[in-house]
């Protein structure tokens, strides 16, 4: 147990910071999810991320990443998030479909698919639940039907991200006929193939951050099925343990977000009761915590371990961390937190109440909070089913 | 000591709660966005015709002479069903405030019959519904003015409760447009149906969130027979069951104008606020990621819910206040009510 | 509505008042679950309050109560527990046995039991639970085989309070061979016949609260079974009801606590950081909406109107205050917080510690919290049940 | 950076653990508690044996030259089975403290050996294990005296943990009981090492919770398959999971001695105590009724966990400390570790 950097990791840390301070824009980027021009926007911020190599950084070197260990995958966090840069347009391929792909693909798929991921030509959507299925996975309903090379598509997905601008997506689909786990297959399509519609829908703020997806009789290839057939839930269920482990939540947001609360409390100190410093205080813990746990799990990872259910315990930390980081700052602003950003006299109140919405959905998504206390019951803690 | 409404009050409530329920609906709501209409004239009309408006108002003036506990149950009402017209600000705290100026230049008459004069108070930040204000009342240091609508410039400050209307008001004051000195108990008024609006709305969300489990199933059951699901929603049910009485003494109480009163009323807020919030963010984990669209109403009413707490009076100042009367007066079973306590 | 107290309810709590300040005991009496000598003193009090009339105020005249209205009844509360004044060894008889009997009773038992009750020549103990029911009170397993005139009572009872020196004992028993809700009866019987065998139970921290029951052939007249034979469910849920709602939890208790925790913190704020002061407001308000809510529901049940599974609620918000109140307390305490009785440097430590663990019961007893929610959400919310 | 331990830091946790978990069983304590025993003879010269006294002391004293990281896994055993020998506070606070004392009269030697050295730092209010101590370590001013046993009079403090042994202790200082000035950074590995033991003890709570859950039934099924009780005990371990990497990181900053690695600690000794304290009550909740008794072994653990919470100072004593740092030093994603920051 060594709490030190290496001077490697430092001057890892050093050539990230300098490419981040040299390159990432000054302004924030309009939003990817309402307009094509915002999208682009973020497109060509993951074009010049892909040229300096910071793109894909934990995918191997040969797909275009520089193959990170999980500490320095931790240091290239802390650093983008501490530049402030753009949210990853990309994020599905980097976290869910492109390690999936590495692990389950052909190499037609790997060398179709990987580099046009990484270089941002293609952007992928997910498409996974379905309406009325929810937390459960196992009760989607859109099928692929096979016709000798080709499988035709059928059905509906909702609460795609990216899907309004993306250029592919991924999605289960099951065999007409089979049931719950079995018959499923991971199947990719691209979002301007005959047949897909896609519908944005609105988050209660009015912002546009999900999609439906429709489709109706769209044909793609039977090589464009990632995985065996019908093994769908087998690999889903990997992409789905990246997502709700260490991959897609890392650390360093939440103490970005905790320092900001922190001066927001100091800015606001003099209209604000000396008991909320307390609150702040332990959001600044949760968040030091967080990131010293996905230290030790990355260390651990390292060392030849794996993360089984535990996963979900972090699952349920962030999301309750991110609500209370952002409950706190809506406390300090006061009849401040209501005004969108238009709003005169707004003050300081930065983005806590577009921030404070989405954090309202991470109990939700990624597999319900329920779903994950059910999981840390079961299969941790070893309690029985049912 | 009697806890009950009586028949009188509870009738006139439940006349207007379902007068509300019935044309406020979130359709009606959708509609009126779409429309980009600020208010619905027919249902202004309708609650000005229940005589709501002088519900509060002194008989002299035109009014029904009625007291708080009278009127609690119909702010709770409209919040209920995030009413967007500003019924429970005009009849609860403009009104009697107009009624009670030496010469209020024939407003509080006005708006008894149905005139909207938006009020300016400084526990806000903003002047709600000023836009479609035929007047405002407004303040210039301890001096109250009541301004023509013609007369001031607004600009829209845009709320995330998007049937909510702030705007900053620019205005000179003058001597024409003096009409007296003093808020009297505007903020406590202010405060006590604020909190009644957020038990209505801590009551709505709870059951939407019932509606929906009831009919939402997963893994081949309603949600609403897993425990986890049942026991959410039952613990913003008891939140909402010890904050409602706590409003109602608030109301009971309001006249005494003492500490312990104002006490019980920014007790009642906070207490409101933490039952909305609380029944709100409840509602969003019950409805899962629908909870989280414009297309599911329920965000109409966690908006509400929002924008109350922090107005009237953010739960940081009510609990100054709370804490003042622990810390100076007598505290103790046979102290209860604010008429058991003199001020200090 | 009307929130302000009638002369003549005035006049009740002066006369309340006075009565307490000339005959309540200066000093705690020893406890009552501990010695002999301890039980009979507060047999004494009891014997003392039914002589000024004011042992089972509840009570119609006729079996010696006062017959107050419910406001009657919290104002009596409030002086008797401003008063300080002992814990009722006679609770079980005042709450539980008692209403039930006037409600089921026979004339004959009515009047064997009811003014020996009412005078604390009879102190009785409760024999509901047994091991391995708990909260599922239709899982009893103790019987009541008829044999002619007799019952005869064989099995073991759990968390009987007073149980260890009380007179009579009130339990469940079934029908051999009857299952769940069915075929159960309730039965009186003497705590030294034969056959009966008290063991106390040693709560954690060694007090003696509770006691089992081994019956083993006790012979009982089937003229001391409550309520009709089989229909023990039915009677004891009446009972269950006055537990779980107004009846056994009046507001005052968690409104003297809370004013003794205001001066715990007065007396300690120097070493107490400030935003304490908000957890012990939040426990003064949590008592006196408790108390609002009490009044509320009494002056419903005035009015005509009834409680039903709203009692639920009760439970929930009184268990969970009262576990507040006294962590607030220890936390202000400090290093104190851990110190008996006896210990040097307590100061003001009081009984904090003793009220804690009495709290941690809280959510446990009387229907788990869990069941409470269960009730609430099915119930008072029509959700569905299972 | 390497947050994992080593393989030697793993072998020796896990003999010790081991080692205690088989001797010091809920059946142990009771016995020692029948026989008025105050430590078990057998189970101290088995710890002295392991060498586990001296871990943290040179190897130039006789001990074993470890650092804070080797030991903290076995302070964490040590609340696992609510371990009433001092080992903690002596391997841990009092031994290092006694090495480097420019003249300990022998007695860092001879506590390696398993004579017992009580220590009275002024962060706790009395001398825990003084009645079975060979000798005192206690302050006057900023002087460090040594005492023996015999020349102090000791008054039983009792704690509501039966096997947690506290006494105010009455002595006079000599010239020649002083054996130095200052205690150096023994609050802080009270507060680290105390903090350890409180992830043992939460997760012991957790892992009786669970083992009850499993073999108890209700209503006909075991009540580890109610959602609700498994959301209880869920949330119970994930506050544990998120403590334990704060103490282990707080372990191996501690030789730093700076505001942040101070921080740290705090930070540790709060959240391991909140972890404890609900993992505690969890359990208590989980075994109902049960859970209450001095029967069921679980209040051995809550009792532990309830006086390691606010000895070696408290949470508001520790929150301080964290508020200190947060607000006078950077904080962010590049700040986590002590090492990243001078002290201020």
């Amino acid at each position: 147990m060594n709490l030190d950097y290496t001077p490697e990791q430092r001057a890892f840390r050093a050539e990230v910071r300098t490419w981040m301070e040299a390159n990432v824009p000054s302004g924030p980027l309009p939003s990817f999810d309402l307009t094509r021009e915002g999208f682009e926007a973020h497109r060509d911020w993951e074009r010049k991320l892909n040229e300096g190599r910071w793109g894909m950084v934990t995918w191997p070197e040969a797909y275009g990443g520089r193959g990170l260990d999980l500490i320095r995958w931790l240091i290239f966090e802390e650093e983008y998030y501490r530049a402030g840069a753009p949210v990853r347009v990309n994020q599905n391929g980097i976290f869910l479909l492109g390690p999936t792909m590495m692990e389950f693909g052909t190499d037609d798929q790997k060398a179709r698919f990987l580099p046009r991921m990484a270089a941002g030509d293609d952007v992928w959507a997910q498409a996974w639940s379905e309406p009325g299925a929810g937390s459960d996975l196992a009760g989607v309903r859109a099928t692929a039907t096979r016709d000798g090379d080709e499988y035709v598509l059928n059905g509906q997905k909702i609460w795609s991200t990216r899907a309004v601008f993306a250029d592919w997506a991924f999605g289960l689909f099951r065999e007409p006929g089979s049931e719950r786990h079995k018959g499923m297959s991971l199947v990719l399509f691209p979002l301007d193939a005959p047949g897909v519609t896609r519908r944005p829908i609105a988050r209660m703020d009015g912002e546009m951050v999900f999609a439906e997806i429709f489709l109706d009789n769209v044909r793609v290839p039977v090589a464009d099925r990632l995985g065996e057939e019908g093994q769908g839930w087998h690999v889903c269920m990997a992409t789905a343990g990246f997502e709700r482990g260490l991959m897609l939540r890392s650390p360093a947001r939440y103490q970005v977000a905790a320092s900001k609360l922190i001066a927001l409390y100091e800015a606001n100190k003099d209209s604000t009761p000396a008991s909320v410093i307390e609150r702040v205080a332990q959001g600044w813990m949760d968040a030091d915590a967080y990131a010293l746990t996905i230290y030790a799990m990355a260390s651990r990872l390292a060392g030849g371990g794996t993360i089984g259910p535990e996963a979900s315990t972090n699952k349920i930390f962030w999301s309750e961390l991110d609500i209370e980081l952002h409950r706190t700052a809506l406390d300090i602003l006061g009849d401040r937190a209501e005004l969108m950003p238009a709003a005169p006299d707004r003050g300081d109140a930065g983005d806590w109440l577009d921030g404070h919405i989405f954090a309202l959905a991470g109990p939700i998504y990624a597999g319900s909070n329920e779903i994950q206390r059910n999981i840390i019951a079961e299969r941790m803690l070893g309690l029985p089913r049912g | 000591m009697d806890f009950a409404f009586t028949d009188d009050q509870a009738a006139i409530t439940q006349a207007a709660r379902e007068m509300l329920v019935e044309t406020c609906t979130p359709t009606d709501l959708r509609r009126m966005l779409e429309a980009g209409e600020p208010s619905d004239q027919a249902r202004w009309s309708t609650i000005n015709e229940m005589g709501l408006l002088g519900i509060l108002a002194p008989e002299a003036a035109g009014g029904l002479g009625l007291a708080a506990p009278d009127f609690v149950g119909i702010a709770e009402a409209a919040g209920y069903v995030a009413l967007p017209e500003p019924l429970v600000d005009l009849a609860g705290v403009t009104i009697p405030l107009l009624a009670s100026l030496d010469d209020d230049h024939g407003w509080t008459e006005r708006a008894i019959g149905g005139a909207v004069v938006a009020i300016g108070h400084p526990a806000n930040r903003f002047v709600a519904d000023a836009d479609t204000a035929d007047a405002l009342l407004l303040g210039d240091g301890e001096d109250l003015h009541i301004v023509s609508r013609n007369a001031v410039t607004l600009t829209r400050a845009e709320s995330f409760d998007p049937l909510r209307r702030l705007f900053q008001v620019d205005w000179a004051p003058s001597d024409e447009t003096r009409v007296g000195s003093g808020w009297g108990d505007a903020a406590d008024r202010g405060a006590l149906f604020a909190a009644a609006q957020m038990i209505g709305l801590a009551q709505r969300s709870i059951d939407m969130a019932v509606a929906y489990a009831k009919e939402r199933t997963q893994f081949g059951k309603a949600i609403g027979g897993y425990q986890a699901v049942k026991h959410l929603i039952a613990s913003a049910q008891v939140k909402v069951e010890f904050a409602r009485p706590v409003v109602q003494a608030a109301a009971a109480e309001l006249a005494l104008g003492t500490l312990p009163s104002r006490a019980r009323i920014a007790h009642a807020k906070i207490v409101a606020g933490e039952a909305a919030d609380l029944a709100a963010r409840t509602s969003v984990q019950v409805h899962g990621a629908m909870g989280m669209t414009w297309e599911v109403d329920l965000h109409f009413f966690l908006k509400r819910a929002m924008a109350l707490n922090y107005a009237w009076g953010t739960p940081a100042a009510h609990r100054r206040t709370v804490i003042d009367r622990m810390t100076s007066l007598p505290t103790g079973p046979d102290k209860t009510f604010a008429s058991e306590l003199a001020d200090a």
